[in-house]
């Protein structure tokens, strides 16, 4: 079996933010890859560090937050070795671009649309004349099923649907392969979420799009997720193809997560959740974070952060009650 | 817009009737019997006092009072003086371009000054830069004006000899042309300084904090995003959010632009509207007052419109919701 | 469900209406043109001791308005709400006082509703103090008692703490204590767990329900996951643009939803499960109408696939349709009518696939 | 209370403090300024003719009138307020007052040392009975628009001031029934009775001659020339600038000496810190008003190229007793009190050594009337203390009683006098407890009697004849309810005579009345400092100079400006 080479390659990245009571380690030693086409879904509650990875990619992260290990390797180049204004010039919005899960705020509210979609294509690319950006612009639109007046109207001027639509809109200016939807339908409604989803699969396939989609709601991921990667208190916990990780999760955090889900089928009792609270991030447990919580803990889980374990093609867990498969260490 | 203007014109006119109203009543219904006063307090006979008070028209019932005023203010007619038995209009416009030149130009100077040096702190918070900015606004803020006046009267006046110490013109020389001009320049230096001092801490203050919690905003992350330099989203969006607030304190200001800055009018004897209002509280000149409050009510009416039309410009989910 | 014979419901809601006027100015003042957005209109139902209604709908539907004219925090502008027989609608005073002693509410952001600067046991023993409840020993006695019923104990550890010491979960735990201090007949819970992480909302869940075991107290909970309601609630009410679409037991609504946008609802709401939710994905298109100066005409007329002429001239009235299960839709209404149980398939079948369905 | 305290204010005085200082300016002044003028009037009227005054004048060695005119450059005057009109006898006008001093002429005016000396009427002779005054008016006397001034100009003047009962001198002109012109040069004025005090009232307040072929058969507050004025003095103005200054020019057909300098600009600065700096640095000639504060004059007289000239006024800081509380009714207790102050102690602190104790009963600056017999008790606080024990009051190691002094915030000075009392008193076990308010609350509180010991100064002139506001039952600064039938009895007599040995007799009985119960205690006389450059010579308030006992109080007429 051949593995195309992927488009983006996380190694081992650690993400650090200094704060008042000390460092906050956000991120620990997550390892992704992303093939092209592939669209991996980073599933993870609050606190998880899903959005700093993100973050971390694109390089935005806040100023007090700081990447102290790894590698963010996209087709080929480093990012995290990159100067700010290489960054910006050749890669940001180019080849990777964004959408934003605050969408009513993602624009300036004071200035109209259409200013803004065409002042991010004229910085982005300023060969272009005007007609051929207003072109490119109204062309954009139409693909994300918005109406022209789109761009003479002001952000509060679109209801939240439309809006969304805009922001898709806006990542997709610049053609880029990669396009990472951080909580992008989070705020909203059922029908209208769903509505976006289905234009998100439609345009991945119009644009061949790689995407990472970032979301606590595993419905979401279910829906636009090729594969799953599961974050816990920073700590990558399990990635597995989505089918065989909602039929058979494999870390006991996955398990859990999956079991607190209420279901429209099936039984519908009493739901099961995950008893106590995310561990403190600033003085992380030094093994499994998730140990405390964990009902399979037992002592070796919190002497150290158990290792990536390979389960099944494409299918890695770090818990060390896949320790009896040593050979399938990765 | 033009429903919007129309609507905003429309509510000025019960305004400023409510305002006439009210300024009546304060006034005549406050402490202090004009006519005493006028008379000479401890001296005047009440003969005296009763033929001062007939002079001033204080005799009739307040009722009656108001409605000759209501009458007189139909035709344009703010009455005349108690203490100078001039028109009040004549004296208010007497000192209106002094006030104005002064009032106004520290106005714009500290409006500038306050919104680009808290722009420049706002968008690097805890530099060194935004410290002494800082450090500088609370002194400034906490300085009175008059104190500080005097302090600059000393050094720049007295030590250095730069500026003159007071007034708005050389008496002595009596220039006239350009040069006349430039004395007054000359003279606006130090007044003007007191006052972008103790007002600029206000714009800068607002405009950084402003400025701070715009780059929070979800759209700077977006355009951050899409790799436009901070300098630029900072001048083509944030600036504009930013000053909106800063925007209305400044069309406040200028509402007040008219009634001058009494405490450093006295300090540097400049002949503006705020030591005529003070003059005129200490002497119960109650038609002068009136005109004053009755032009500071139309003057602040007219800047809170114009500061809508400014904001709605600025923002247009004033202008269209 | 102990307490009162089903033939007297705990609570009887008669066409309730509550309109929010808006003025937009002085011309329409001066022009008297009045203007209302119709937050919450001719609903209708009732509530038995012990029962756990689910108010379910989109944002802006009215489901919190409603939540809050139930235990009176805001005024309806007609209609009636018997609580226990009792119209409590136009309650004021020492009466309105007793009666929010029975009823009480608990909201989406618990961060919001504890006074920052109080500590938890102050919070808490405010509640008690406010309708004085036994002797201050006894209160602390019962607040003591409620926290380690609901799990959060010592309960020491967290009287004294301060709002922002503690999880969201564990703060909406507490609101929920705080709220059945009184042990009240009613409690409405407004989005209780929509803020938080789904590993802690089945703690949330579970406790509001034991709270029902132990009390009886009769549940109003408001959210926008239909998924949710299906698990807390034993009827469900789904609402749009301030009017009950269709409301019924649990598994009526759930299972054999009649009302188009029921449907709607049910096959749009993201899952992880295997099995399709019942029926055809409905399309709902565009945004909901402005819900200012609402005319006569279904609500949802325009955007639901199976508007017909009548839909856009008459209000459908809620009709039952079997035991305890009432629509409000025309085509439903003809449907029976005519003795047919099917809704007719979507005139156009050119939506794409559903999301989920694709690898 | 005090004339000058207006121009006391330092800067760093509350806006509050600046607001009733105004207040003060316009309700209290105006006695001020009646009391300065006609104080020493009165030794004008004793000898009952001007040549009195003129003889004086030549004995004095003064150089005779020289014809030059103009020549001396510009003579820059700092004033604190606005003239509110240039008409000066319509209404009370503080700010106008030094102004229209040099652009009107009064008939008689009052030179540095409060006599009465001729201006427009170069002489005046009072008839046998007492019914008449005639004046003889300046050979070439005229108005600023060349027309002539008359004794027709006089007899308007002074029969509008009696016909319109707002002007601020109709009440002190009321004598006078009417005015005859026998010829243009000759006024007579008719009186209703003999009045003592006739000659210092015209000679100050509110009585400048006013042109009547401007003003006669108008309305004299609305009239045109109230703000582009015809006088008829050494100045004539140029232009007003509202708030910031009114220049005046020499009148080169003044009738009389000088002026000396081409120009007078009076200067408006409210603010005495700015005054002062302006004449530090050169921008001004004269301080005439605000005065600098009095911790800033031993600097000031150190200061090259500045002069201070100090003037007393005829004004007196004073404490005064509830009589009607206890213990302050008991005169052992006020007797004691009086005994525990130190009056040199109050000027050397409270008033920076600018002032001299006051120990008699009237102003000393009026001093034909003072009883200086009757003296307030001199400072020994032993005695005191032991009179209180003996009274009944012990201090016992604590306070003996407590008392309440309430005093007016218009200037610091007061508040610095309080406190040196405070501690005085302290020193004899009387906690006393200082209540400064503003004056609108000063006055209702010591009207309504809500005070133990009140703290106040005030002019005394111009004539011992108002003491009766003071002492007498019911007068309007008789915060202390003294009823003395004696004190009352002397004051009406006091008022009817007309010789002025047999009027000083009765105002020093009652002296001796005051000095003996002590309702009020004399603390310090009141004294003015005026700064000015030392290049300025002839100025009004420097009693040192010649010129000042030949020019009426804020007259420029005489003034020289040395070259450099």
């Amino acid at each position: 079996m051949t593995t195309p080479n992927p488009l983006l390659h996380v190694q081992d990245l650690s993400v650090v933010y200094r704060a008042g009571e000390g460092a906050i380690h956000a991120v620990q030693d997550v390892t992704l890859s992303l093939e092209p086409g592939r669209s991996l879904g980073l599933v993870g509650e609050s606190g998880s560090g899903k959005s700093t990875v993100a973050a971390a990619i694109l390089r935005l992260l806040p100023e007090n937050a700081r990447i102290t290990s790894g590698s963010i390797v996209f087709d080929g180049t480093d990012l995290a070795e990159l100067s700010d204004r290489n960054l910006d010039r050749l890669w940001r919005w180019r080849q990777l671009a964004i959408v934003f899960q605050r969408s009513l705020s993602a624009l300036s509210p004071v200035h109209r649309v259409g200013h803004q979609l065409d002042d991010v294509l004229k910085l982005r690319e300023p060969g272009l004349t005007e007609a051929q950006r207003q072109e490119r612009i109204v062309g954009i639109l139409r693909a994300v099923r918005l109406p022209d007046r789109v761009l003479r109207a002001y952000p509060f001027e679109l209801s939240g649907g439309m809006m969304q639509r805009t922001m898709i809109a806006l990542a997709l200016l610049c053609t880029p392969p990669f396009l990472i939807l951080d909580e992008a339908t989070t705020a909203l409604d059922v029908i209208t979420q769903a509505e976006i989803l289905r234009e998100m699969e439609r345009l991945r396939a119009e644009f061949e799009l790689t995407t990472l989609v970032i979301s606590h709601d595993v419905g979401v991921i279910n829906a636009i997720a090729d594969s799953v990667a599961v974050m816990y208190a920073g700590q990558l916990m399990e990635v597995a193809p989505k089918e065989r990780f909602f039929s058979a999760p494999a870390h006991p955090y996955s398990k859990a997560l999956i079991a607190s889900v209420p279901r429209l089928r099936g039984q519908s009792g009493r739901l099961t959740g995950i008893p106590g609270t995310l561990p403190e991030l600033h003085n992380p447990p030094p093994g499994c974070r998730f140990a405390p919580r964990c009902p399979h803990a037992m002592p070796r889980c919190s002497a150290a952060p158990p290792p990536l374990y390979q389960i099944a093609p494409r299918h890695t867990v770090r818990c060390v009650l896949y320790d009896q498969h040593p050979e399938q260490r990765p | 817009m033009g429903r919007y203007l129309g609507r905003q014109l429309l509510t000025i006119i019960p305004t400023l009737f409510l305002s006439i109203v009210i300024n009546f009543a304060l006034l005549h219904l406050a402490p202090g019997d004009p006519a005493r006063i006028y008379a000479g307090q401890d001296i005047a006979t009440e003969a005296q006092i009763e033929a001062t008070r007939r002079a001033l028209g204080l005799d009739d019932p307040l009722p009656v009072q108001f409605l000759r005023y209501l009458k007189e203010l139909a035709q344009g007619n703010l009455g005349i003086s108690f203490a100078y038995r001039r028109p009040v209009l004549d004296l208010i416009l007497d000192r209106m371009p002094a006030t104005l030149l002064l009032t106004g130009t520290s106005a714009v100077i500290a409006f500038v000054g306050g919104a680009l040096l808290g722009a420049a702190a706002g968008r690097r918070t805890m530099s060194r830069l935004d410290l002494s900015l800082s450090f500088l606004s609370y002194t400034f803020f906490a300085i009175p004006a008059f104190w500080l006046g005097l302090l600059l009267i000393l050094i720049f006046a007295s030590k250095l000899g730069w500026f003159p110490t007071s007034g708005m013109r050389d008496v002595r020389a009596g220039y006239t042309g350009w040069r006349a001009w430039l004395d007054v320049a000359h003279h606006m230096v130090l007044p003007t300084l007191t006052l972008v001092l103790v007002q600029m801490p206000i714009f800068y203050r607002i405009t950084r904090a402003s400025v701070v919690q715009q780059q929070r905003e979800d759209y700077v992350t977006t355009f951050r995003a899409t790799g436009m330099p901070h300098g630029r989203i900072f001048r083509r969006y944030a600036m504009r959010n930013a000053l909106l607030p800063t925007v209305t304190v400044f069309g406040l200001s200028l509402g007040f632009v008219v009634t001058g800055a009494a405490l450093v009018e006295i300090v540097f004897a400049w002949p503006g509207i705020g030591r005529l209002t003070l003059d005129a509280v200490f002497r119960r000149d109650y038609p002068l007052l009136l005109g004053i409050y009755l032009l500071l009510a139309v003057t602040v009416s007219l800047a809170i419109l114009l500061t809508d039309i400014v904001y709605a410009a600025l923002d247009p989910r004033i202008r269209l919701r | 469900m102990s307490g009162l014979p089903p033939t007297e419901p705990l609570l009887q809601v008669t066409d309730l209406r509550c309109l929010f006027p808006v003025r937009r100015g002085l011309l329409d003042v001066l022009a008297r043109r009045r203007h209302a957005i119709h937050a919450v209109d001719a609903v209708t139902f009732d509530l038995q001791a012990g029962e756990v209604l689910a108010l379910v709908g989109e944002s802006g539907c009215g489901k919190s308005t409603t939540g809050r004219l139930l235990v009176r925090m805001l005024k309806p502008t007609s209609g009636e709400i018997r609580f226990r027989g009792r119209d409590i609608a136009n309650l004021a005073g020492s009466e309105l006082k007793a009666f929010r002693r029975e009823a009480q509410i608990i909201f989406q952001n618990p961060f919001e509703v504890f006074d920052p600067r109080q500590t938890i046991g102050s919070s808490l023993r405010q509640a008690l103090d406010i309708h004085a409840i036994g002797t201050p020993a006894q209160r602390d006695q019962r607040v003591h008692e409620a926290l380690e019923g609901a799990g959060l104990s010592p309960p020491a550890a967290f009287l004294a703490r301060y709002p922002h010491e503690l999880s969201g979960g564990q703060l909406q735990r507490i609101a929920t204590v705080r709220a059945m201090l009184l042990e009240p007949r009613l409690l409405v819970a407004d989005e209780p767990v929509s803020m938080l992480d789904v590993s802690v909302r089945a703690e949330i869940l579970n406790h509001l329900l034991d709270l029902r075991g132990r009390y009886g107290t009769a549940i109003v909970f408001i959210t926008h996951d239909i998924a949710v309601a299906r698990y807390v609630a034993t009827r469900v009410a789904v609402m749009y643009l301030g009017a009950f679409m269709e409301i019924g037991t649990v598994e009526e609504v759930i299972d054999r939803p009649r009302h188009p946008y029921t449907r709607a609802l049910l096959t749009n709401t993201l899952s992880i499960d295997e099995e399709l939710p019942s029926g055809e994905r409905i399309e709902i298109s565009g945004d909901p109408p402005s819900p200012v100066n609402l005319g006569a005409g279904c609500r949802l007329a325009g955007r639901c696939p199976f508007t017909m002429d009548r839909c856009r001239t008459e209000t459908p009235r809620l009709r039952s349709v079997g035991s305890g299960h009432r629509v409000a839709c025309h085509l439903v209404e003809e449907a029976n009518a005519q003795a047919s149980p099917a809704i007719p398939a979507p005139p156009q079948s050119a939506t794409p696939p559903r999301p989920s369905s694709r690898v | 209370m005090s004339s000058r305290s207006s121009g006391r204010t330092r800067l760093n005085a509350e806006e509050i403090a600046l607001l009733e200082r105004q207040l003060r300016e316009v309700s209290w002044s105006r006695r001020r300024l009646l009391g300065r003028g006609v104080a020493l009037g009165l030794a004008g009227l004793g000898a009952a003719t001007g040549r009195w005054a003129m003889q004086r004048a030549r004995a004095a060695g003064l150089q005779t009138p020289t014809a030059q005119k103009g020549g001396d450059g510009t003579l820059v005057v700092i004033v604190s307020s606005d003239p509110l009109s240039f008409n000066p006898d319509f209404q009370v006008d503080d700010g106008g007052f030094p102004i229209a001093s040099n652009i009107y002429n009064t008939l008689l005016s009052l030179n540095g040392t409060y006599e009465v000396i001729p201006e427009l009427a170069t002489s005046w002779e009072v008839a046998e009975d007492g019914l008449s005054v005639t004046f003889t008016l300046a050979e070439g006397a005229t108005w600023h628009d060349g027309q002539p001034v008359t004794s027709a100009d006089v007899k308007y003047t002074f029969e509008q001031i009696v016909a319109d009962p707002a002007a601020p001198a109709a009440t002190l002109l009321s004598p006078i029934e009417g005015v005859e012109t026998p010829d243009d040069r000759t006024a007579v004025c008719r009186l209703k009775q003999p009045s003592a005090s006739i000659l210092g009232f015209i000679a100050w307040y509110g009585t400048f001659i006013l042109p009547a072929h401007i003003y006669q058969g108008t309305d004299w507050t609305q009239n045109p020339a109230n703000q582009s004025p015809i006088g008829s003095g050494p100045f004539k103005l140029v232009s007003y600038e509202p708030g910031s200054s009114i220049e005046l020019e020499a009148n080169l057909d003044y009738f009389g000496e000088g002026p000396y300098v081409d120009r007078l600009i009076f200067n408006i600065i409210p603010d005495a810190n700015t005054a002062l700096q302006a004449l530090l640095n050169g921008e001004a000639d004269v301080l005439h008003s605000p005065s600098p504060p009095a911790s800033q004059v031993p600097t000031l007289q150190e200061t090259p190229g500045i002069k201070v000239a100090l003037k007393q006024y005829p004004s007196v800081y004073y404490i005064g007793f509830n009589l009607e509380k206890e213990p302050f009714n008991k005169p052992e207790v006020r007797q004691a009190i009086a005994q525990a102050i130190d009056r040199d102690q109050i000027v050397e602190i409270a008033l920076a050594g600018i002032g001299s104790a006051a120990t008699t009963f009237y102003t000393s600056a009026i001093s034909w009337a003072v009883n200086n017999d009757a003296q307030a008790p001199s400072f020994d606080p032993e005695a005191a203390a032991a009179a209180l024990d003996a009274a009944g009051y012990p201090a016992n190691g604590g306070s003996r009683f407590k008392a309440q002094l309430v005093y007016f915030t218009a200037s610091p000075e007061y508040g610095d006098i309080a406190t040196v009392l405070k501690q005085q008193l302290a020193a004899i076990n009387i906690d006393v407890e200082l209540v400064g308010l503003e004056i609108g609350a000063y006055g209702d509180r010591m009207q309504a009697g809500d005070f133990d010991i009140g703290l106040i100064n005030g002019f005394q002139g111009p004539d011992p004849a108002n003491l009766r506001i003071r002492v007498g039952t019911g007068g309007s600064v008789n915060h202390w309810r003294l009823s003395n039938p004696d004190i009352d009895r002397l004051l009406d007599e006091g008022d009817a005579g007309t010789d002025q040995e047999s009027r000083a007799a009765k105002y020093m009985e009652l002296q001796a009345i005051l000095a003996r119960d002590l309702p009020i205690v004399p603390l310090a006389n009141v004294v003015v400092p005026y700064p000015y450059s030392d290049r300025v010579s002839g100025v009004f308030f420097d009693n040192d100079d010649p010129v000042a006992s030949q020019v009426g109080l804020n007259r420029f007429t005489l003034t020289r400006i040395a070259r450099e």
